[in-house]
């Protein structure tokens, strides 16, 4: 198949630019009305452009989701104007997704989500950017959606040998005791 | 005739003006006049026709009509007046300053479809599903001071808020997934491991349940083979080798 | 000067992606630390990039800034799920007053009516309270009335880059009405 799908891909790349959030293929195939084929062909042309370098774009898929964004090596210079924003909320709904990975893990993006009643995929990015978790599996459920566990980083970062070392909750209750004995 | 004149003042009712020069306009047009040479007596006549029909409607800028109208009779009774012509003098047609006020209203009526049409190319927007701005830039600084108690706290405080529905499916002092993930890492370290590597607490019969369903599990996806060299001795743990004999992958 | 300048380009579409409201080009170097040369060689380079078929990106210029969109040609199939529409349209009185005003600034009240044959003040407070014009300077005539003229506002809601691009007459028309003028 020699298309070129000009059209198909510029549409494709408007909706992923009208999108800030992974979108998953099924929903761009919705939203395109175009065929599946279509938009994996298109998907396929957005990668091997993005990657030139003078893209300051890339996409990546993200839980199962697809997303654009601004290529890793460039927010050095966004960050000023971009990153800073909502820190406080950002570190603490990375803390919670992270520790909701960590004891929970493998866990899958639709748990996390029901544990803090918010999307995660923002988190999930970034804790895979960062390198605290990565994809270990698939569960075996309808959809096979994607499930997520710590990395050696993790373990490091935290300095623990393993994840049997994390704290258990009644050890937590102990401290407390201990504190107030 | 009368019956005529009652059919144009009914079509004047349907039309809103925007004032007496949209109004002039209208009659112009409608009685196909040239606007350099308006009769104004015929104009005039329909002017004040439309007036009467429209003190009953709501018009907005009534007075202007009213002057328009006076200015209409004005015109029209200077042109009744003989004109004495004298070679030198620039004979001046009493409609002129009419005249060129209406071009110049007719040139705004132009000029004002193109914005409406400007307008409705703007009248949608495509809009993003959520400002841009806040990417999640990884900073090095938001991780500083988190330690492993900060999980802890984070995660018990987050199950303390669960219903306790959620808390049994979500959360158990040793799962099934908490054996694996401890085996994924193991074997990822240390290339094998055994069975009794899992049991992190030694007597608790969860931890020996779930590590072993957690095994099992593996091998039912196999993630890994086990292999047992003697009769209730320990199990040896190694990931699945996708390899046979012949060295043909196999799925 | 032949240079490419790829990474300076990714940069500044990576900003470009950032922003959702028309950014300046004084922001644009500020941002990117960038020279003035620099971003607009950028800026061409992306414009000849994006008019290529297979993007469903644009680079547009509205009221002095410069943002990224989705190309119009998508808009029917995006409207659905993306679209906002505009229902602060404007009423034919206040679209008269205003073209008078786009068309002819500065001008001050009298002129206004001149034209139009009616009152002015309501419409001119309209516009004021809208922002899509303000007050300019005074006419140097006696009792110094005031001169109006459109804002940037204005521009950003009939998406112009200035006033300079204000739908023209056609030839026809401008024969008929130049005439006299």
């Amino acid at each position: 198949m020699e298309l070129q799908l000009d059209k198909e891909t510029a549409l494709i790349e408007a909706i992923l630019y009208l999108e800030n959030e992974p979108i998953e293929e099924a929903a761009l195939i919705r939203i395109s009305g175009l065929s599946k084929d279509v938009v994996e062909k298109a998907l396929e042309n957005l990668q091997e452009r993005f990657s030139r370098s003078d893209s300051g774009i890339e996409l990546s898929r993200v839980g199962g989701g697809i997303l654009i964004a601004p290529k890793k090596e460039y927010w050095d210079v966004l960050r000023d104007r971009y990153g800073k924003k909502n820190d406080a909320k950002l570190s603490k709904a990375a803390l919670e997704t992270l520790s909701i990975i960590a004891y929970s893990q493998p866990i899958t993006r639709g748990e996390i989500e029901a544990i803090r009643g918010v999307s995660a995929d923002t988190m999930i990015r970034l804790l895979l950017d960062r390198g605290l978790i990565k994809e270990v599996g698939k569960k075996n459920v309808p959809g096979k959606p994607i499930q997520y566990g710590t990395t050696k980083e993790f373990l490091k970062f935290f300095r623990l040998e393993s994840i049997a070392d994390l704290p258990k909750l009644d050890e937590s209750d102990r401290d407390r005791f201990e504190l107030n004995g | 005739m009368e019956e005529l004149n009652q059919n144009a003042a009914y079509r004047f009712r349907l039309q809103q003006f925007e004032g007496p020069l949209d109004l002039l306009l209208f009659l112009i047009k409608k009685n196909e006049v040239n606007i350099y040479d308006i009769p104004v007596a015929q104009i005039t006549e329909q002017y004040l026709e439309y007036l009467t029909y429209a003190t009953e409607l709501d018009l907005e800028n009534l007075t202007e009509f009213h002057m328009m109208a006076a200015n209409l009779l004005y015109i029209k009774s200077r042109m009744l007046l003989p004109i004495e012509i004298e070679a030198d003098d620039e004979i001046e047609d009493p409609r002129q300053e009419l005249v060129d006020k209406l071009i110049e209203y007719q040139k705004l009526k132009k000029l004002t479809e193109l914005m409406e049409e400007k307008e409705r190319e703007a009248e949608w927007v495509i809009e993003r599903k959520k400002l841009q701005r806040a990417l999640p830039f990884a900073d090095v600084e938001l991780w500083e001071k988190v330690d492993v108690w900060d999980l802890l706290k984070t995660f018990s405080s987050l199950m303390t808020n669960l219903t306790s529905e959620r808390i049994i499916d979500l959360f158990e002092e040793v799962t099934v997934n908490e054996k694996m993930a401890l085996m994924t890492e193991l074997l990822e370290t240390k290339g094998q491991c055994n069975f009794t590597d899992l049991v992190v607490r030694s007597g608790s019969v969860m931890d020996i349940v779930c590590a072993f369903l957690a095994i099992l599990e593996a091998v039912k996806f196999r993630m890994v083979s086990i292999y047992q060299n003697k009769m209730f001795g320990d199990i040896i743990i190694k990931p699945y080798e996708k390899v046979n004999s012949d060295g043909v992958a196999v799925g």
